[in-house]
């Protein structure tokens, strides 16, 4: 299969939902002739024009705004969110107003909108540019939220999203856009809800999420070197979350770590964990192993920032301590 | 009072859209003071001819936002009263199954896109039903109602940045009532308000919003260059609530005083206004007029009767409608 | 001991703490003549003029931020935030500036402040004006974050809240504002990061947050009753949190019920809950369970709205369940 | 150019001022295109007039509040060339002790609150700092810089309004440099932005941002005055960036002419301009000028010298700060 990098999974996913159904328009800072910052749109204003690739001033909640009322009114915004950080600029207009529409109108309006965002640190851009705020979004019911961990979803999901009738957040890791994977030629979406066994393994679970499944991967490497076999898995969207397959792991192996690059506390490990926890509590022989961003601001100096996110050795560390029987918290 | 071109027909009812604001809100007003209606609301008596006004100057297929102070907007957009009193008193028929209520309501047949709890908080929506209008080639027109309060909105200058970049046919309609909440404007607006709107590029228009017929013709004008695609506009349109903040806000005399009050009620009533030139101009006799009153009392009452009787949603609807497309989003495949 | 109303607590709380420090003041809309609409001020005004009871424009984000830059150059804000709901619209500058001051600036600024607002349902406010949003604010490092569950707490956490050279935002439930409490008249403060035990147990553990403490108190007797003696526990603050406290209890009673009036999915309880399962876990005799309000927008229907939200009937019962071995979900 | 009040050493810390952030970006950039520097930055070649006009009309207890294009502000402001260098390398000696980098600079010693990574988000601690000022009798002034393209943000408008109901002692400084990011002003503001200011009663006033004198005259007059209560006040610049927006924005002819970047260089350059002026008015000589200009050249290349062989902080600090009086945020008792 031919490869290609996130950036331009995500750009075909566009080009293709936007020539398939002419409500899809773009709509964000510096997305037509710049085609964003990290040039993941370029080419699509040449195609679609500037009525549908839409370059705004820097007003995160007006366009933020502006899109909900445009989805309400037969239109399908992709809302361009340049740094996942901007979030909390428009979380009044997605939470209050988009996320809440279908359902304060008993039924009768809704609002099919993408929120087009990214995620991860390690990039020396410091604490205002390199949050991963998904947990935030993922609490507020109305809204679903999808985390593409490889050029692969990333074009699969997106197109989901666009077609869906629901407001949908899709964060995509910031440093993964040149990164290549194999993604088909012919057309195909990602449902979601449906979590991806990345690797199958018979001793541990690892719950990756977007750029914490290949941190899982590398991990399950390095213990296969050792003899544990750890099965790997990417739940793609954790609203809509596959409790089925992610509960199914935890019984076969016993043991689970959740790893996500969202702060750790009050964020997406807990809510994983303690639904392994509640469904799967008697198939547990070691509590589920939480292993989140540290709860710090990201730091700029690179000997500080790098210390904040789980990496592979540090995952491989935690799974060996679990399959040792070994619990340091436990007590 | 200002001429307009319209007719008769028009005339009489835009007349009775007013008397219905104001007998749907003493009706609603009477319904909570008898804690037969539960939360809170917000009324709009003494500024009918803002919403009637401006709505009157639309056809179904042009759409308006509202706020927290919506049942005037609704009635004027055509709402029914019965589903207006389903919805305020939380029951099935509502026009929002009950979901919504008094600060959500919305009438998205014809065109209401909904009132809105978070001051300012539509101002987005109908700047995007602008856009949708613009890029679908269609010519309808969006208005969006807010007071002066939420001028103090920063998204406000957002999306007139943009309507103006982009002459999105959407008309700002500012209702300065005088007051947000227990604070009188001058406290919380520095500076002049339609001047913000021009700073940006936008046509503004103070008119009086107690003369249905200056607030209709201006916004005739202004909906036909705004189809053309001269928009956007802005208008402020100055006004008074003869009721409290909220229907609790009863000893008011901190924030303004009865004398104000009484001025305003005795003497620029828009109802009475406009009732006079009625009857002045010949369009109509106090007999007819008396009648339209009384029948429109009639509709309440019988409406608000029905409210009363009507079903609950059935408790299997808690979790209905949060996703599009997902019957129960808590059943247990997605929980 | 003389009983004050959850209102009154604070109103004493704020003056005491203007009349110790001239640096405080009350800043939001409607905080002057008017008191705010749940009338928690009046009188303030009057003892401290409109120059520290500082009527806004209604401009969230503004104020906000105005009181990110007053905090940082000497002054203590006090933010009135009316509703909780309005906390979307004040993200920006409270996580991304606030909570991050101090941190990037290698501790050289701080932001010395409080958000009160308050969290809650059931009082028939509809989508926009009844949620419990304290799991978002919690999530973001740099913020402390205080529920105070009568007004004894109202008051000795508000008195620590100002005195903190930290952000802090402290959640009132708004239907407790006339709920009186024995509250002491001589000055008292409550620490940071103290869970209080308001009700010895032996057989499980309760831990309920804000107006949630009420409801486990109330399952508390119902279960009495029944001969289970139900240990129930206020963390008072969920930033710091009191681990200690929680996992003892735990440890005791082997069995836990969460109990939090945020929707539950990726909120305060999978976040307490992980805590205890992942440091009790060989204790437990059962998962921990979490209660949280519904995962749907708050509908306005009082047939609906009540529907939504934790009582003490369903934590007695899900108690029951727990004792009784019988656990629905763990297959 | 402008004439102007002050004497000889003002003008020539001016001077020196301007070469001092001209010279800390051509230093700044090298370090990037070398890969020394980690992360992203902004430069402000070009600008200096306006960071060096304003600043010098400030004492240390005035305070500013800068911008992702905030190294000249920075320097302005009083910064020394070690600890900046320091905090771009992420180094324990920074300013933030290598926390913050580039778009967090602070230096609250010399009244600088710091650079922002959120484009306006600085707009709201700049008002809170005057309210300050204001609350506690002083009678500081507190200047917000920010770009053209933040004009689009809400938050603006929000705290101009509070700004001018309270009359508080701060001046809001745009720096127009015609372009936010890859696209030109003129597409995302529309009409006037001035107009905007005085639309919330405030005095506004668009100067030449190239002209150091014209910049330095026009804030002390408006200082003074804010100092006596008669703030705030606008003040929009008119200048010009010579780089990309950041560094890394190389191939910039899809928004910008070769021709229009030549022409800023060429015939209004704030560094030339009033060098000239200085020469032509026997101030200083072209040898003077030069000994200082290499005296700045000198500290420069020996604080980045300095900078890339200082320390990194330790590991133990990345839980430090998290809270104020809490050493360790993930030590066992709190975590
Ligand atoms: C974002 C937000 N802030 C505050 C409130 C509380 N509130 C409700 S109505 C209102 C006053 C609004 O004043 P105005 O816009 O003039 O409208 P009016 O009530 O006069 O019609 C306030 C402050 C709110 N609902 N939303
Ligand atoms: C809230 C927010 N939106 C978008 C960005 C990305 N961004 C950084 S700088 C910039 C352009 C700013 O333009 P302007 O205000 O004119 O300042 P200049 O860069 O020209 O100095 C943008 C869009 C950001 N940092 N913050
Ligand atoms: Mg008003
Ligand atoms: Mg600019």
């Amino acid at each position: 299969m031919r490869e290609i990098t996130l950036s331009q999974a995500v750009n075909e996913a566009l080009a293709e939902e936007m020539r398939r159904d002419d409500t899809v328009f773009i709509i964000g800072e510096d997305v037509a002739e710049a085609g964003t910052p990290f040039k993941v749109l370029s080419g699509l204003v040449e195609e679609f024009g500037t009525g549908r690739v839409v370059d705004t001033p820097i007003a995160e909640p007006g366009f933020m705004g502006l899109a909900v009322g445009a989805a309400m009114t037969g239109t399908r915004p992709v809302v361009d969110l340049m740094f996942g950080d901007f979030l909390y600029l428009i979380m009044d207009q997605l939470c209050n107003q988009a996320a809440k529409t279908h359902y304060m109108s008993g039924g009768k309006m809704r609002a099919p909108l993408v929120v087009r965002t990214n995620l991860g640190a390690t990039r020396r851009s410091a604490a205002q540019h390199s949050q991963s705020l998904h947990a935030l979004v993922a609490h507020i019911p109305g809204l679903k939220v999808a985390l593409p961990s490889s050029a692969y979803e990333a074009k699969g999901l997106m197109k989901t999203a666009i077609r869906d009738n629901n407001p949908v957040v899709i964060f995509e890791d910031k440093l993964m856009y040149n990164d290549k994977a194999p993604v088909p030629e012919e057309e195909f979406l990602i449902p979601f809800g449906e979590a991806n066994i990345k690797r199958p393994g018979t001793d541990i679970t690892l719950i990756g999420t977007s750029s914490m499944v290949q941190v899982c991967e590398k991990a399950a490497e390095i213990l296969s070197c050792e003899g544990i076999e750890a099965e790997v898995i990417d739940p793609r969207t954790i609203v809509p979350l596959d409790e089925a397959t992610l509960l199914a792991s935890a019984k076969k192996t016993s043991r689970v770590i959740v790893v996500d690059e969202g702060h750790q506390s009050y964020g997406v490990t807990g809510e994983i964990a303690s639904r392994i926890n509640e469904k799967a509590f008697y198939h547990l022989d070691a509590p589920v192993l939480r292993m989140g961003a540290m709860d710090v601001p990201v730091p700029f100096s690179p000997a500080l920032e790098d210390l904040t996110v789980p990496t592979p050795e540090a995952v491989a560390e935690a799974a060996r301590r679990l399959m040792s029987g070994e619990m340091i918290h436990a007590a | 009072m200002a001429q307009t071109k319209t007719n008769t027909e028009d005339y009489l009812r835009m007349y009775a859209q007013m008397v219905r604001i104001r007998t749907f809100e003493d009706t609603a007003n009477q319904l909570y003071l008898s804690a037969k209606m539960p939360g809170l609301t917000h009324m709009y008596s003494g500024e009918e001819a803002v919403a009637v006004g401006i709505c009157e100057a639309l056809t179904t297929t042009d759409r308006i936002t509202s706020t927290h102070r919506g049942h005037g907007h609704c009635v004027a957009k055509g709402a029914a009263f019965k589903e207006m009193f389903c919805e305020l008193l939380g029951k099935e028929e509502g026009y929002c199954r009950g979901k919504g209520g008094s600060m959500h309501i919305a009438d998205q047949f014809n065109g209401n896109l909904g009132a809105n709890a978070i001051v300012g908080g539509s101002m987005g929506i109908a700047t995007g039903s602008a856009f949708t209008a613009k890029m679908q080639g269609r010519d309808d027109v969006t208005v969006c109602f807010f007071g002066d309060g939420a001028t103090a909105q920063g998204l406000l200058y957002e999306v007139m940045n943009m309507a103006a970049l982009w002459k999105l046919p959407v008309i700002y309609a500012c209702e300065n009532n005088g007051y947000s909440e227990y604070t009188a404007t001058a406290e919380i607006a520095a500076g002049s308000i339609t001047a913000r709107a021009e700073a940006f590029g936008i046509e503004a228009h103070q008119v009086d919003g107690q003369d249905v017929l200056a607030v209709n013709t201006l916004t005739q004008d202004l909906v036909a260059r705004a189809r053309k695609g001269e928009g956007p506009f802005f208008l402020e349109l100055m006004t008074y609530r003869y009721h409290g903040h909220h229907v609790g806000d009863i000893n008011r005399e901190y924030y303004r005083s009865k004398d104000e009050e009484r001025d305003w009620k005795d003497n620029r009533d828009p109802i009475v206004k406009f009732r006079g030139w009625l009857v002045d101009q010949g369009v109509a006799s106090e007999a007819e007029i008396e009648a339209m009153n009384a029948e429109i009392k009639q509709d309440a009452a019988e409406a608000v009767e029905y409210a009363l009787n009507a079903r609950y949603p059935a408790e299997s609807e808690v979790d209905m409608h949060v996703y599009a497309d997902i019957e129960h989003a808590l059943a247990p495949h997605t929980a």
